[in-house]
C-alpha cells in the first residue's frame, strides 16, 4: 500500500502539490488525471524522491520514505517512468535495459558494486534485458544506440527501463505521449497484462481520455495542485469540475 | 681517446628562463674562442660543445645530464640556469664521477649541503650577492628592512644579508610570494616598521621573477625619508632602476664597470656580432668558459677526472670579473662584486649603476657551508 | 582465452589497434635491449608512469564523466611520499614501504573530500575549484619548504638494488649493463602491466558499466537505483589512488622529486590531451595515447633540429623550425589531435574495424 | 504549380552519418491550407522537417518554398523567410524565462514591451499558463507547459509558414480544443501549416490535406476529407482505421 | 505570483569585508591605503576578466587561451608606446593620455582581429565540448605565446608608466597611486558598456539561449554563427585592453604573463557566477580587497586568499554570486 499523506510542495509562492492525502492498494490502477501544471509530475516526483516535500509524508508498505534518497526509494519497491524522455543517450538500448536490470536485482554483480568481476559474465542480467525488449517489440533495436530512436521508440525504452526495474508500485507518466496510434498499444497491453497482477501498485498520468476509461479502476483529479475529486471512473469524468477544467466545454467528449 | 674533448652545455633554452640561459650560451662560446684563440682547440684536441635543453625541469636536467655523460660521452659538463635543476643534477654527476661546472644557478646548497666533489662553480652564490649588499649598505646609524621573495632563494638571501651587517640595524624582514603583482600591502608593512626609525632607512629589496617590486616607491616612500637598495639585474629589469637614481647596491657585473683586458674582449665581441652589450649571464658564462680552458691547457687537455679536480681546485683562471679562484674547501669561485650607485642616462633605456667601490673577495668573508 | 579474461574481456575489436597495442607492449617489455642509451631508457620509463598516470585520469574523466584538474595533485602525493620519506628515514625498502602507504592514505582521503564535493557544485565549478586547490597545492608543496624541499625539490637515494650504482652482473648482456637501473625498469613494467590491467577489469566490471551510465546521465542513474554519492565518491577515490601509485613510480625512477617535476599544471594538460588523442573512455587508449605523446614530446627537439638544418636555405621557416620553439609545434600538435582525432586512435580505429 | 504550393520537397534524400533515412520524399504543401504528416513511429516525419529547415542537409533532391529553392540554404536564412518551426523536443530554452523565450520569437521586437500586444493577449488567452509563468524560467514549466511555451513562441510574430512536430502531445483535452481553435485561427488569417501529429482527432479536425510516410517516403497524398472517408486506405497505411 | 527581485545581498560583500578589515588593520590611514589600492586593483583584474566572462561565461567556451590576448595587447601596447616616446616622456597628464589611448586602441584592435582567426581556427570546431575546448584552447596559447616570443623575444621586456601617471596622491596619511585612479575610470567604463549591451539588448539572450540550443536559435533566423564570432572578437579586445592596463601596472612584460593570470581571472568569473557583468566586478573587488588586507595582515596566506575567497562564495551561493545560467 503506497500512502501520501498531506503531501505538499512549494515553490517560492507557489504551491504545485497541496496537502495531498491519498493510498493507493496494490491491484489497483488509478489514473491521474487533470489540466496541464495541474501537479501531476510533480506529484510524482514527491513520491519516487526527485523532489524534497515541503511538508507531508510518503509510505510504503507502512514504511516511511520520507528523507529517502530516490535511488534508495527504488530499492524499496518504486518504480518511475518519465514524462520527458530521460535515458541514457550514448549507449545502447541493450545496455539502458541491462543497467536498470542489474540496478535493482540482487547477485553476484552486487547491484553494480562489484569491481572485479567481469561484466559481460553475468549472463543472467542479459537474458532478463532481452525478455523485457521482447515485450516492448523492441528487440530489433537492441545494439542502436538510444540517441538515435525515433520518439515513439524512445517513449517505448522509457517504460522498458520502469519494467526491467521490477517494483511494486508501477508510476507512468503519460507512457504514450507521441506515440503511433499503432504502436501504444504495444504499451497498453503491458499495462493491462501488469494489472493482472495483484500484487503491483500502478499509477498512470495520462491525458487520453479513452485510454483513462478503459484501464482505469479508478480516477483522481488534480487541479492547481490539491486533489479535487477520487472516484469510479465514470463518477469522476461526468464529474462537472472535470467536464469544466479539464475536458473543456467538450465537443468531444463522447 | 679520440682528438675530441666534449662539453655538455645544459640549460634553459626555453622556458621562463629562456632569456638568461640564452646569454650564457653566447658567452660561454664567446668564452671559448677567446680562451682558445680562435681555434677551439686544446693541445691538438678539438673542443666540442653539446648543447642540451633542460626548459627548466629539474627531473630533464637530470636526465640530460646522465645522457651526456654516458650517451655522449661529455668529459665534462657546464649548467644549469635554474638551481632547482642544478641541485637535481649534483647526484649525477657523483654517479658518473664527471666534473659538472654550475653556471648561473645560485643557490648556496649547491656548493653547500648538496655539494660532492665533482662540483664547481663559477657564478656566484647567494652568499656573495647579499655580502656584497650588505658591504655596500652597512654603515653606522643606517636602518634597514629586506623585501624578498617568500622561498630559499629569498630566505638564503636575508640570511646571508643579515649576518654580514655589522654597523647597520635590521629592523624588519618583509616576506612575500613570489607571485605577488600588487606590493601595497607589504609596502604598507615595510612603512609602518620604518617610518619613525631616526637616521638613514633603507628598504634592500632582493627579488628574481616577473613581478616588479620597485613599484613600491610610487607609495611616495620619500616623505618618510625612506629610500631602496638593491643588487644588479638584467639590464631589461635595470629598467625600473631609472625611476630610483641614487640607488645604491652592489652588483655582479655591469659591461661598464670591471677594466680588464677579458671584458673589453667579450664587450666589443659581443657589440660586433649583436650591436648590444652583454648582459649579466653572458659574462657569467664566458667566465665558465675560462675556468674550462685554463684548467684543460693545464691537464694538457687530459680529461681524466681526478686530475682536472686537483687541477682545479685551487686555480685562478682570468674572467670578464677579473680574477676568479675556486676555493679549495667548497669550489666555489670567489671573485669580486661592484657596490654601485645608479645614474639616469637619458642615453640607455636603463638604470646606470657607476661604480662606486669594487668589493674584492678577500672583503667579504663567505661562509663555507659544505661538509668534506 | 585466457588473454581475454585477462583483459577482462575488453578486446582490442581492431586488428590494427591489437598490433599496435602488441608492438608497445613488445617494445617497452624491452626497450633497454632494443633502444641502448640513457635518454630512450628515461623515455621508455617516463611511457610506462604515464600510461598509468593517464589509464587513472581516464577512469574518471571517460569513464565517469568528472573533469578534475587535481588529479596531477596525487600524482604529486605519491612522488613526494617517496622522496619525503627515503629523504628522512634513508634508502631502505621500509622507506618505499612507508612512503607509499602514507601517500595512499592521504590521497584516500582528499579524494574522498573532494569525490563528495564534486556533487555540490555544477561540472564546470568543479573543473575550476579543482584548478584552484591544485594551484594552492602546488604552491602550498612550495612553501612547506622543510618538508618538501620548496621549489628546489628533494634529491633522495633509494635501497641500493634499485640504484644505477648496483651492478648484479659483471658482463653486460647483449651489451646491456645489468645494474640497478635495469632492475628499477623491470620493477615499473611490472607495476605498469598490473595496474592497468587491473584499471582495464575495474572499467569493465558491472561497477565500471555504472560509472558510464552516471557520466551520460546521472539524474536518471539516480532514479534507477543507483546511489550516484558512492559511485562517484568510489570512483575519485580509485583514481586518485592509482594516480598515486603512478607518482610512487616516477618517484623511483628518477630519485628526485620537485613541483614542477609531479605538480605542474603542464603535466596535467599532457594528461588531458593523452586521453583525447588515445581515445577517452577506452584504457587502452592511455596506452598507445602515452607512447605517442612521450616519444613525440621527447624528441620533437630532435626532430627540429633536423628540420632546421634541413631549412637552412629558408631563413624564416628555419626561425620556425628552431629547436627552441619545439613547444609552437606541441601547441599545434595540441590543436591537430583535436581536429583530427575527435574520438580519439582508439575510437577512430574500432570505428574504421567496424564498418 | 509553384504558385499554389507554398512549399514542396521533390526526391528528397537525406543522411545521418552513415545511415540513409530519406528515400526520395515528395511533398506538397499547398498554401493557405492545413497539412498533415503522418506515418508510424521511425517513418522519417522528424527528419523530414529537420531537412526543410535545413537542420540536416538534403544529399539529393530540392526543396521549395515559394519561388526560392532553400536545399542548401542555412537555417537561420530558412527561417528568415518567414517559416516557424516547434521541434519535436520542442526546443525550450530552459535557463531562460518565458518572457526571454518569447522575446527571442519575436525578432522585430528589442524588448518585451515591444511585443506585438494584440498578439500577446491572444495567445494569453489561449494558453493562459504563458501569461501566469511569464518571469519565470522556462525550464520549471511542466510538459504540457513547455509545448504550450513553444506553440506560442512559433505564432508570437506572423509567419508565413508554421511547421509543427506533434504540437498536441502531453497536452490536456481542453488545452488540445484550444491549440485546434488557435490553428484554425490562423488559418484564416491566410498562414499555411505543415503538421506532424499522432492525435487522429486532431488530424482529422483540422487537415486539409495529408500525407502519409513510411520507411522515408511519402506513400500516400492525397485530400483528409477523402482519406478519412476510406478505412481501409488507413488500415493499410497507419496500422489502423480512424 | 513572485516577481523576480533584484538580488542586493552580494552587493553588500565588499563594503562588509571593508568593514571587517577596518579594525584589523589597526591604523585609518592604513586601511584607506589598502582599501584603495584594492578596490583599483580589483578594477584592473575586472578589465582583465571582462573579457572572459563574456566568452567563458556567457558563450560557455573554456578558454585557457584567454592569456594570450591579455599578453598580446600588453605587448602590442609596449611597441607602440615605445614609438611615442616623446608623449609617454612628458610630464604632461594629457600628453600621456594621448599616448595611452592609441595604445589602447591598437592593442584591442590586434587582440580582436587575432581572435577572429582564433575562433574560426580553434574554436569553431569545438563549440559545446568543454574537453576539446580546454586542449585546443591551451594549444592555441601555447602557440600564441611562442609566436609572441619569435616577435619580441623571449625577455622580459620594461613597459614604463608614462611620468604624469607615477606616484601618488596623498590623502592625510594615506598614500593613492595616481595609476589606479585611471585604472578605475576604465574599469567603470568597460562595466558600464557591456552592462549596457547585455541588459538592454538581446545579445546576452542570445548568446545563452544559443549555448543551450544553437540548433533552436537558427530556427527562429538569428545567425548564431556570426554573434559567437562578434563576441568572442570584443572578448578578446576586452582582454587586449586588459593587457595594456596590466601591462602598465606591472611595469614589465614577459611572454608567460597571460598564463599566470588565468587562474585568477577564472576565479573572479566564477565568484560573478559565470557570465554576469555585475558579478564579475564583484567578485574583482573581493579579490582586489581580500589579497591586500590578507597580504596586510597575514603575508604568507596571500597565495591562499582569492581561493578561499571562492571556495566560501560558492559554499554560500554554489552558483556564484550572480547565477546567469543553470550550468
Ligand atoms: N522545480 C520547479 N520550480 C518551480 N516551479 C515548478 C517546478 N516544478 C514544477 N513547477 C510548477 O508546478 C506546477 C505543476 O507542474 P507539474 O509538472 O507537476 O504539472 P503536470 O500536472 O505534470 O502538468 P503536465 O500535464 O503539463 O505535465 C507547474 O505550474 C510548474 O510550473
Ligand atoms: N541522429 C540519428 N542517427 C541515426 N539515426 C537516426 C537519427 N535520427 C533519426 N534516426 C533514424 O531515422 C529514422 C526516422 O526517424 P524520425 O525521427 O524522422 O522518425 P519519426 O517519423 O519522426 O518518428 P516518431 O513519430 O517516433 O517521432 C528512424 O529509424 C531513426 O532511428
Ligand atoms: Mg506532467
Ligand atoms: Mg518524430
Amino acid at each position: 500500500m503506497l500512502e501520501t499523506r498531506d503531501l505538499t510542495i512549494r515553490f517560492g509562492g507557489h504551491v504545485a502539490v497541496n496537502s495531498v492525502s491519498c493510498a493507493f492498494a496494490p491491484g489497483t490502477l488509478t489514473a491521474i488525471v487533470g489540466p496541464n501544471g495541474a501537479g501531476k509530475t510533480t506529484y510524482f516526483n514527491l513520491i519516487s524522491g526527485q523532489l524534497k516535500a515541503s511538508a507531508g509524508t510518503v509510505s510504503l508498505d507502512g514504511h516511511s520514505l520520507s528523507g529517502l534518497s530516490p535511488s534508495a526509494r527504488t530499492h524499496a519497491g518504486l518504480g518511475r517512468a518519465f514524462q520527458l524522455t530521460n535515458l541514457f543517450p550514448n549507449l545502447t538500448v541493450l545496455e539502458n535495459v541491462r543497467l536498470a536490470v542489474q540496478a535493482t536485482r540482487d547477485g553476484a554483480h552486487r547491484r553494480g558494486l562489484n569491481l572485479w568481476s567481469i561484466w559481460s559474465d553475468h549472463k543472467a542480467l542479459t537474458e532478463r534485458a532481452d525478455q523485457i525488449l521482447a515485450e516492448v517489440a523492441l528487440k530489433s533495436r537492441e545494439h542502436a544506440t538510444v540517441a538515435s530512436l525515433p520518439h515513439g521508440d524512445q517513449r517505448k525504452l522509457e517504460v522498458a527501463l520502469l519494467m526491467a526495474l521490477e517494483p511494486k508500485v508501477f508510476m507512468f507518466d503519460e507512457p504514450t505521449a507521441g506515440m503511433n496510434a499503432a504502436e501504444a498499444p504495444v504499451i497498453l497491453d503491458l499495462i493491462r497484462k501488469l494489472k493482472k497482477d495483484k500484487t503491483k501498485t500502478i499509477l498512470l498520468v495520462e491525458h487520453k481520455m479513452d485510454v483513462v476509461r478503459e484501464l482505469a479502476d479508478r480516477i483522481i483529479v488534480l487541479h492547481n495542485g490539491t486533489l479535487v475529486a477520487d472516484g469510479e471512473p465514470a463518477e469522476v469524468i461526468a464529474s462537472p469540475v472535470v467536464q469544466e477544467a479539464y475536458l473543456g466545454v467538450s465537443k468531444e467528449a463522447a | 681517446q679520440s682528438n675530441e674533448i666534449r662539453i655538455a652545455h645544459i640549460y634553459s633554452k626555453t622556458g621562463a628562463l629562456e632569456a638568461y640561459g640564452k646569454q650564457t650560451q653566447t658567452g660561454f662560446m664567446m668564452g671559448l674562442d677567446y680562451a682558445t684563440g680562435g681555434t677551439m682547440t686544446i693541445n691538438g684536441k678539438k673542443l666540442v660543445v653539446i648543447e642540451k635543453d633542460d626548459q627548466g625541469k629539474p627531473d630533464l636536467g637530470k636526465s640530460l645530464l646522465a645522457a651526456a655523460y654516458s650517451d655522449d660521452k661529455a668529459a665534462l659538463a657546464v649548467g644549469p640556469t635554474a638551481s632547482g635543476v642544478a641541485l637535481a643534477m649534483l647526484p649525477v654527476a657523483e654517479e658518473y664521477k664527471k666534473i659538472l661546472i654550475v653556471e648561473p644557478a645560485v643557490a648556496d646548497s649547491i656548493t653547500g649541503d648538496k655539494w660532492n666533489k665533482y662540483i664547481f662553480r663559477t657564478g656566484r652564490n647567494s652568499s656573495q650577492d647579499a655580502i656584497s649588499n650588505a658591504v655596500a649598505v652597512d654603515k653606522p646609524g643606517v636602518t634597514v628592512a629586506t623585501l624578498a621573495q617568500d622561498n630559499a632563494f629569498g630566505r638564503d638571501g636575508v640570511k646571508a644579508f643579515g649576518a654580514a651587517l655589522k654597523k647597520a640595524k635590521l629592523v624588519h624582514e618583509e616576506y612575500l610570494p613570489p607571485t605577488t603583482t600588487d606590493f601595497t600591502a607589504g609596502a604598507q608593512r615595510l612603512i609602518d616598521k620604518l617610518k619613525d626609525q631616526p637616521g638613514r632607512k633603507i628598504i634592500w629589496i632582493v627579488w628574481a621573477g616577473a613581478g616588479n617590486p620597485f613599484k613600491i616607491v610610487d607609495l611616495d616612500l620619500k616623505r618618510y625619508g625612506i629610500e631602496i637598495a638593491t643588487g644588479g639585474n638584467i639590464l631589461p629589469a635595470m629598467a625600473a632602476y631609472k625611476a630610483l637614481p641614487g640607488m645604491e647596491g652592489a652588483a655582479y657585473y655591469y659591461f661598464g664597470i670591471p677594466k680588464n683586458p677579458v671584458n673589453e674582449a667579450m664587450v666589443s665581441a659581443h657589440y660586433k656580432e649583436f650591436k648590444t652589450p652583454p648582459d649579466f649571464f653572458t659574462a657569467g658564462g664566458f667566465s665558465a668558459a675560462m675556468a674550462v680552458v685554463t684548467a684543460l691547457k693545464k691537464t694538457n687537455g687530459d680529461t681524466n677526472t681526478n686530475k682536472l679536480i686537483s687541477t682545479m681546485e685551487g686555480m685562478s683562471f682570468d674572467t670578464p670579473k677579473g680574477k676568479m679562484t675556486f676555493r679549495k674547501e667548497d669550489h666555489q669561485a670567489m671573485q669580486s662584486m661592484y657596490h654601485f650607485k645608479i645614474k639616469v642616462d637619458p642615453a640607455f633605456a636603463w638604470g646606470v649603476p657607476e661604480l662606486v667601490h669594487e668589493i674584492k673577495p678577500e672583503e667579504m668573508d663567505i661562509p663555507i657551508k659544505n661538509k668534506r | 582465452m585466457f588473454l581475454k579474461r585477462l583483459l577482462s574481456n575488453d578486446m582490442p575489436r581492431s586488428r590494427l589497434l591489437a598490433l599496435l597495442l602488441l608492438a608497445v607492449f613488445i617494445a617497452l617489455a624491452f626497450a633497454p635491449f632494443i633502444f641502448p642509451g640513457v635518454k630512450a631508457l628515461s623515455v621508455a620509463a617516463k611511457i610506462l608512469v604515464f600510461v598509468v598516470l593517464v589509464a587513472s585520469f581516464d577512469l574518471l574523466l571517460g569513464y565517469t564523466g568528472i573533469v578534475s584538474f587535481a588529479h596531477t595533485m596525487f600524482f604529486g602525493i605519491g612522488a613526494y611520499g617517496i622522496a619525503i620519506s627515503a629523504s628522512r628515514l634513508g634508502p631502505n625498502w621500509g622507506a618505499v614501504l612507508v612512503g607509499l602507504g602514507a601517500s595512499l592514505a592521504i590521497s584516500l582521503v582528499l579524494s574522498f573530500a573532494i569525490g563528495l564535493f564534486s556533487l555540490r557544485v555544477r561540472a564546470i565549478f568543479f573543473a575550476m575549484i579543482t584548478l584552484a586547490v591544485a594551484s594552492a597545492f602546488q604552491t602550498l608543496a612550495s612553501q612547506l619548504s622543510d618538508f618538501t624541499g620548496g621549489e628546489d625539490g628533494l634529491t633522495f637515494k633509494l635501497p641500493e638494488l634499485i640504484s644505477p650504482s648496483f651492478e648484479f652482473a659483471e658482463e653486460p648482456f647483449l651489451g646491456v649493463s645489468l645494474d640497478g637501473r635495469l632492475l628499477c625498469y623491470y620493477l615499473l613494467f611490472v607495476a605498469a602491466v598490473v595496474l592497468v590491467l587491473a584499471l582495464l577489469r575495474i572499467v569493465n566490471s558491472p561497477f565500471g558499466r555504472v560509472l558510464q551510465a552516471i557520466r551520460e546521465n546521472e539524474f536518471r542513474a539516480e532514479a534507477i537505483g543507483y546511489r550516484v554519492v558512492v559511485y562517484r565518491t568510489t570512483a575519485a577515490v580509485l583514481s586518485a589512488l592509482f594516480a598515486t601509485l603512478a607518482g610512487a613510480m616516477l618517484a623511483i625512477w628518477l630519485r628526485y622529486n620537485g613541483p614542477d617535476t609531479s605538480l605542474s599544471f603542464e603535466i596535467m594538460i599532457d594528461v588531458l590531451l593523452i586521453v583525447v588523442i588515445g581515445g577517452m573512455g577506452t584504457i587502452y587508449g592511455a596506452a598507445i595515447g602515452a607512447v605517442l605523446f612521450v616519444v613525440a614530446q621527447s624528441y620533437l627537439q630532435d626532430l627540429l633540429r633536423i628540420g632546421n638544418e634541413a631549412a637552412s636555405g629558408l631563413p624564416w621557416l628555419a626561425a620556425l623550425l628552431s629547436p627552441d620553439r619545439w613547444l609552437l609545434w606541441l601547441g599545434v600538435l595540441f590543436v591537430l589531435s583535436v581536429y583530427y582525432f575527435p574520438t580519439g586512435i582508439v575510437g577512430k580505429l574500432r570505428a574504421r574495424a567496424a564498418r | 504549380m509553384s504558385t499554389k504550393n507554398l512549399l514542396s520537397l521533390e526526391g528528397v534524400h537525406t543522411h545521418i552519418g552513415a545511415y540513409h533515412i530519406l528515400h526520395g520524399v515528395d511533398l506538397a504543401v499547398p498554401r493557405g491550407q492545413l497539412t498533415m504528416l503522418l506515418g508510424r513511429n521511425g517513418a522519417g516525419k522528424t527528419t523530414t522537417l529537420r531537412t526543410i529547415m535545413g537542420l540536416w542537409h538534403a544529399s539529393q533532391g530540392r526543396v521549395r518554398f515559394g519561388e526560392k529553392e532553400i536545399t542548401a540554404q542555412h537555417t537561420p536564412q530558412i527561417a528568415g523567410l518567414g517559416i516557424a518551426y516547434v521541434p519535436e523536443n520542442m526546443g525550450i530554452f530552459s535557463d531562460l524565462t518565458v518572457k526571454e523565450n518569447m522575446l527571442l520569437a519575436a525578432r522585430g521586437a528589442k524588448n518585451a514591451a515591444q511585443i506585438d500586444d494584440t498578439r500577446l493577449k491572444w495567445i494569453f488567452k489561449l494558453f493562459p499558463a504563458v501569461e501566469k509563468f511569464w518571469n519565470h524560467p522556462a525550464g520549471k514549466l511542466s510538459g504540457g507547459q513547455k509545448q504550450m511555451l513553444a506553440v506560442s513562441r512559433a505564432i508570437v510574430e506572423p509567419r508565413e509558414l508554421l511547421i509543427i512536430d506533434e504540437p498536441s502531445k502531453g497536452l490536456a483535452p481542453v488545452m488540445i480544443n484550444n491549440m485546434i481553435d488557435a490553428f484554425a485561427e490562423l488559418k484564416r488569417s491566410g498562414v499555411t501549416i505543415l503538421l506532424v501529429e499522432q492525435n487522429i482527432n486532431f488530424a482529422q479536425r483540422l487537415g486539409d490535406t495529408v500525407a502519409v510516410m513510411d520507411n522515408g517516403r511519402v506513400v500516400h497524398a492525397g485530400s483528409m476529407a477523402e482519406f478519412s472517408a476510406d478505412a481501409q486506405l488507413q488500415q493499410s497505411l497507419l496500422g489502423l482505421a480512424l | 505570483m513572485k516577481k523576480l527581485e533584484f538580488d542586493w545581498r552580494p552587493l553588500l560583500l565588499a563594503p562588509v569585508l571593508a568593514l571587517v578589515a577596518l579594525p584589523l588593520t589597526g591604523s585609518f590611514s592604513t586601511w584607506l591605503t589598502l582599501t584603495v589600492a584594492g578596490l583599483a586593483m580589483g578594477m584592473i583584474i575586472f578589465i582583465i576578466a571582462s573579457g572572459l566572462t563574456l566568452v567563458f561565461g556567457l558563450m560557455d567556451v573554456l578558454n585557457f587561451g584567454h592569456g594570450v590576448f591579455i599578453a598580446l595587447g600588453a605587448f602590442v601596447a609596449s611597441s607602440v608606446l615605445g614609438l611615442m616616446g616623446d608623449w609617454t616622456g612628458s610630464g604632461e597628464l594629457w600628453r600621456n593620455l594621448v599616448a595611452v589611448f592609441p595604445a589602447m586602441l591598437v592593442a584591442m584592435a590586434v587582440a580582436g582581429a587575432v581572435g577572429l582567426a582564433f575562433e574560426r581556427f580553434i574554436v569553431r570546431p569545438v563549440y559545446g565540448q568543454h574537453l576539446k575546448q580546454i586542449l585546443i584552447t591551451m594549444g592555441g596559447m601555447i602557440i600564441g605565446e611562442e609566436l609572441i616570443k619569435v616577435i619580441w623575444g623571449p625577455a622580459q621586456i620594461p613597459l614604463p608608466l608614462p611620468e604624469a601617471l607615477r606616484g601618488s596622491l596623498l590623502v592625510g596619511d594615506a598614500a593613492i597611486s595616481k595609476y589606479r585612479l585611471l585604472a578605475v575610470a576604465v574599469g567603470a567604463v568597460v562595466f558600464g558598456v557591456l552592462a549596457w549591451t547585455l541588459g538592454r539588448t538581446k545579445i546576452g539572450l542570445l548568446i545563452r539561449a544559443g549555448v543551450q540550443d544553437r540548433e533552436m536559435v537558427e530556427s527562429l533566423g538569428y545567425r548564431i554563427g556570426r554573434l559567437f564570432v562578434g563576441v568572442f572578437v570584443v572578448g578578446s579586445a576586452l582582454a587586449g585592453l586588459g593587457g595594456v592596463m596590466w601591462g602598465l601596472f606591472q611595469q614589465n612584460l614577459v611572454p608567460q604573463m597571460g598564463a599566470q593570470v588565468n587562474v585568477l581571472i577564472f576565479i573572479v568569473i566564477i565568484i560573478g557566477g559565470l557570465g554576469s557583468t555585475g558579478g564579475a566586478l564583484i567578485g574583482a573587488l573581493l579579490v582586489g580587497l581580500m589579497t591586500n588586507y590578507v597580504g596586510f595582515l597575514l603575508p604568507t596566506l596571500t597565495q591562499f586568499a582569492s581561493i578561499f575567497l571562492m571556495v566560501a562564495v560558492l559554499l554560500w551561493r554554489p552558483q556564484g554570486v550572480y547565477p546567469v545560467a543553470n550550468r
